[in-house]
């Protein structure tokens, strides 16, 4: 892509990286959560494909990485929802702990972080999974999208 | 013991798909250690479906609540509806959570050896389990949504499987027309989901058939669940996708997508029996069923007799055997509302139509694998190009003269069975289906006669002079579909004792179902 | 009340076993009273053609294209429609479920109007 | 509510039904089919979302939540689900449509088709 897009890329690439991942880490609190996040999120990875060309990415972002990322998300995921197995499957174990288990203030307040006891874990989780597998998406159809023009 | 037995409803579902995630990252250890992460997981959900059925036959219906202070407790203290997901396993569940299983095991030992050569095997794996997980979460869950959500993870790694050897047109084509099927289904469930939401403002299927007022609202429900399971289980008005995904499918993988045909099947069952039960007007829907049934069973034989490609004749069996299944379960449906008729026959015919079921899971999965093993060592699916393969592939033709024998319903086999007891059952609710029956059960022999005749009997051709048997682990997948035929042969009766009549009783026994989840409020 | 299958009853895998072996028995004595002079390997098994040089192995092998060309013959006018109905086009998939949904609707609000 | 100005989404949810299955029955393209099927998925997830809607009603997020009742919250996530599962099968049938094409060479359903019959 031409020059102006690349600088402009380069400029906006962060801003919208760091969207995404305050979507994610807000779930909880404001609308969004780890699909959302990992959506913006991917979106950045789509913006660069797109000024870079899909192969110049293809060089540093591996899709063999993107695997790892994306299958240790599910695994976080999972090792969440078998914490609470002691008493029930999905069961909240974090309530009232240190961590994430503050009771939320009632009535209108802007909300406190340390709230949602694994809630805002699995969105963290979640996020992972779809920062990788969406942008995993986007590069491999980009990959053979190219590949088929080359081939004709 | 009694904790894993208390928790093992939802450990059926996460331990597969704790293994399905896993698998990426074991690979890159090396691949032996995913095979056996893979078949482990597999062997010990069919162990967790195992000691699940005997306590459910024991105990009644197993309730378990995701995120509750107990798995028990399914209504929160200060509410009076289900608030949170309930998986609901009874007799009919667990029925069909057994077949599921035991030909997800056989699918997947049979792939280990026979997958060697393809590329990118631990997303194959992952698929695999995927798979696994999507049909025994359709099977156990209690929440009509959670129901959608397992038929999509179903539809999608069942699409994908299909699709897997993408270097074969016709497989990508069979797996674009099964996901666009899947999808346009799953999205008329989502939209009947929505009508019951909109009613009743509840998700759950006991709380819904408590609530269920059979208004205008409900019956277009009805039609669209109705019809999007009746197009996922291959009746044959829609049945058309059916050959055109079974026949490019790997090896392992088209019993496994036959029996995740069946879990949509079992939620067809489970939508006209549990979800409305008395309330629809039982005759009708019956009867749609049982002339999709007979539909299925005649066309079905037909188009079979009339393929010269293996896989595809055994596809087109897929859908009428599928329609014994649904003329079976359909004598049932529609004498549901007058007692004294379902306790003579219309009980008998549930159990036979159910009796198939698993009947059918094994000896189709047996047949499709020896299908496919001529495929694996011939390269053809052709039946023209074939001939004489008895004398170089000795079991794959012992095993495919039991799955033969066992689908055409000759006595000594299984098959013969649970048709006798179809059709015992759907002749005393009219005559013309049993005659019916007969006829395809016929020619159902005759296909597979060709398929025997021009396959394995015959000289020896030279080019197939060198053709070696296939693989021990493909036998042992083989082996476990034909032990479990067998088995059901020698006895029929211990069987449907045990585990037929319990399914066919919870089936037609809405107020248990209500009361184990209501609490009886 | 579970009793055992009614219509499985006669059904007990002992007496087939039994069948079977009486079946065995029977068909073993009929042929041990066949002639015994014939000579493996010899011209008597050659398949005799009327003189005719018999086509060797794979003109032999009866094909699966044409065994039950008959019985596709007879039902023509079944089978005709039945297979080009068989597209393989997506969109008459889509033709056909809106078409079934549509009759069932219709026929579950005449039967409940009734 | 059940004033004529509430029944306008679920016109829209009709017309767009419509439009989406006669998407489906008649384009011969199979791109233009994954549209028609988006376009299915996205009626029935406005189906939902209007489903959950009470008169003046407010978003139902309770961070700094102004006065007044809330919109039901279950449909919105139930439409994020579908929405999830939209996004997944969307790319999966694009990329098969993407093999379809570099193996027949034609995305057309009727000449790209390999088995009848």
């Amino acid at each position: 892509m031409s020059k102006i897009v690349r600088t402009i890329a380069n400029l906006l690439i962060f801003p919208i990286l760091t969207f995404g991942l305050y979507i994610i880490m807000h779930g909880h609190l404001t609308p969004g959560g780890g699909f959302q996040g990992g959506a913006v999120f991917a979106s950045g990875v789509a913006l660069l494909v797109v000024a870079f060309g899909s192969y110049n990415i293809q060089k540093r972002l591996k899709e063999h990485h993107l695997s790892i990322l994306e299958s240790s998300g599910a695994l976080m995921f999972i090792g969440l929802a078998f914490g609470g197995m002691a008493i029930v499957f999905f069961y909240n174990f974090l309530v009232g702990s240190p961590i994430f288990g503050r009771i939320p203030p009632s009535g209108p307040n802007p909300g406190d972080m340390w709230t949602g006891g694994v809630i805002p874990l699995m969105n963290v989780a979640v996020g992972l999974k779809v920062i990788a597998g969406l942008s995993v998406i986007v590069l491999v159809m980009a990959l053979a999208c190219s590949k088929v023009k080359i081939e004709e | 013991m009694d904790a894993l037995v208390i928790h093992s409803p939802i450990l059926i579902i996460a331990i597969p798909l704790l293994a399905a995630f896993l698998t990426p990252l074991i690979s890159k250890a090396s691949n032996r250690a995913r095979d056996v992460l893979v078949i482990a997981a597999l062997a010990f959900t069919e162990f967790l479906v195992i000691v699940l059925a005997k306590d459910i036959y024991l105990t009644g219906i197993h309730v378990y609540t995701l995120g509750a202070s107990s798995p028990i407790v399914t209504i929160p203290e200060q509410y009076m509806v289900p608030v949170r997901i309930i998986l609901e396993v009874d007799a009919m569940s667990i029925f069909a959570g057994i077949m599921s299983a035991t030909v997800c095991l056989a699918g997947a030992i049979y792939s280990l050896s026979c997958v060697r050569e393809e590329t990118g095997k631990d997303r194959f794996y992952t698929l695999l389990l995927l798979l696994t997980v999507g049909q025994l979460g359709m099977e156990f869950t209690g929440d009509m949504f959670n129901l959608f959500v397992f038929l999509e993870i179903l539809s999608i790694s069942g699409a994908a499987l299909a699709a897997f050897r993408t270097r074969f047109a016709d497989a990508v084509e069979g797996g674009f027309k099964y996901m666009v099927i899947s999808s346009v289904g799953a999205l008329l469930v989502l939209f009947a989901t929505g009508i019951f939401y909109a009613q009743y403002n509840l998700l759950n299927i006991a709380a819904l058939a408590q609530a269920m007022q059979y208004t205008m609202l409900d019956k277009i429900a009805l039609t669209l669940l109705v019809i999007a399971f009746l197009m996922k289980s291959g009746g044959v008005p829609l049945h058309w996708w059916v050959p055109d995904t079974y026949t490019p499918a790997p090896a392992g993988v088209s019993p496994m997508i036959y029996s995740a045909t069946l879990a949509c099947m079992y939620a067809l069952y489970r939508i006209c029996f549990t979800l409305y039960g008395v309330a629809l007007n039982a005759a009708t829907i019956g009867w749609i069923v049982i002339i999709a049934g007979v539909l299925s069973m005649f066309v079905g034989v037909t188009m079979a007799l009339h393929q010269s490609d293996v896989k595809r004749l055994m596809a087109y069996h897929v859908i009428s055997q599928g329609g014994y299944m649904l003329l079976g379960v359909g004598v049932g449906l529609a004498v549901l509302d007058n007692p004294e008729a379902l306790a003579t026959y219309g009980r008998e015919a549930i159990s036979g139509g159910l009796f198939h079921v698993i009947n059918h899971a094994f000896f189709k999965g047996l047949l499709l694998l020896t299908g496919e093993a001529l495929f694996y060592r011939l390269g053809t699916r052709d039946l023209n190009k074939m001939g004489g393969m008895a004398r170089n592939m000795k079991f794959t033709c012992v095993f495919f003269l039991i799955g033969a024998l066992a689908i055409s319903g000759v006595p000594p086999l299984n098959g013969f069975a649970s048709k006798l007891m179809i059709y015992e059952a759907a002749y005393q609710l009219n005559p013309i289906l049993t005659i019916v029956a007969m006829i395809v059960s016929i020619i159902t022999l005759a296909s597979f006669t060709k398929v025997f005749q021009s396959a394995y009997t015959g000289p020896a051709l030279s080019q197939y002079k060198d053709v070696k048997e296939v693989p021990m682990s493909m036998l042992i997948g083989m082996g476990i579909l034909a032990g479990a035929t067998i088995f059901f042969s020698l006895f029929p009766s211990l069987v449907v004792n045990t585990i037929i009549y319990p399914a066919a009783d919870a089936l037609i026994d809405q107020a248990a179902y209500i009361n184990a989840v209501m609490g009886g409020v | 009340m579970a009793t055992s299958v009614p219509t499985l009853d006669y059904w007990a895998p002992l007496v087939c076993l039994i069948a079977f072996v009486i079946l065995i028995a029977v068909t073993y004595l009929f042929r041990s009273r066949g002639r015994k002079q014939y000579k493996k390997g010899t011209a008597q098994t050659e398949i005799f053609l009327s003189g005719e040089e018999p086509p060797d192995t794979e003109e032999r092998h009866i094909r699966a294209y044409n065994i039950y060309w008959g019985f596709f013959q007879g039902l023509k006018r079944y089978y005709d429609p039945t297979i080009k109905a068989h597209s393989g086009i997506i969109n008459d998939y889509i033709i056909w479920l809106i078409a079934l949904m549509s009759i069932t609707a219709v026929i579950l609000t005449i039967v409940s109007l009734t | 509510m059940t004033g004529s100005i509430f029944n306008i989404p679920f016109l829209a949810v009709a017309a767009l039904v419509g439009i989406a299955l006669y998407i489906i029955m008649s384009q011969r393209n199979l791109i233009k089919l994954v549209m028609g099927i988006t376009i299915l998925e996205s009626a029935v997830n406005l189906f939902l979302v209007t489903l959950g809607y009470r008169g003046g009603g407010v978003a139902p997020i309770f961070t700094n939540a102004p006065e007044g009742i809330m919109v039901l919250p279950v449909p919105q996530a139930l439409t994020l689900t579908s929405i999830v599962i939209g996004v997944a099968v969307t790319a999966l049938m694009l990329s098969m449509i993407v093999l379809t094409y570099r193996h027949t060479g034609d995305i057309d359903a009727e000449k790209s088709r390999q088995m009848k019959g």
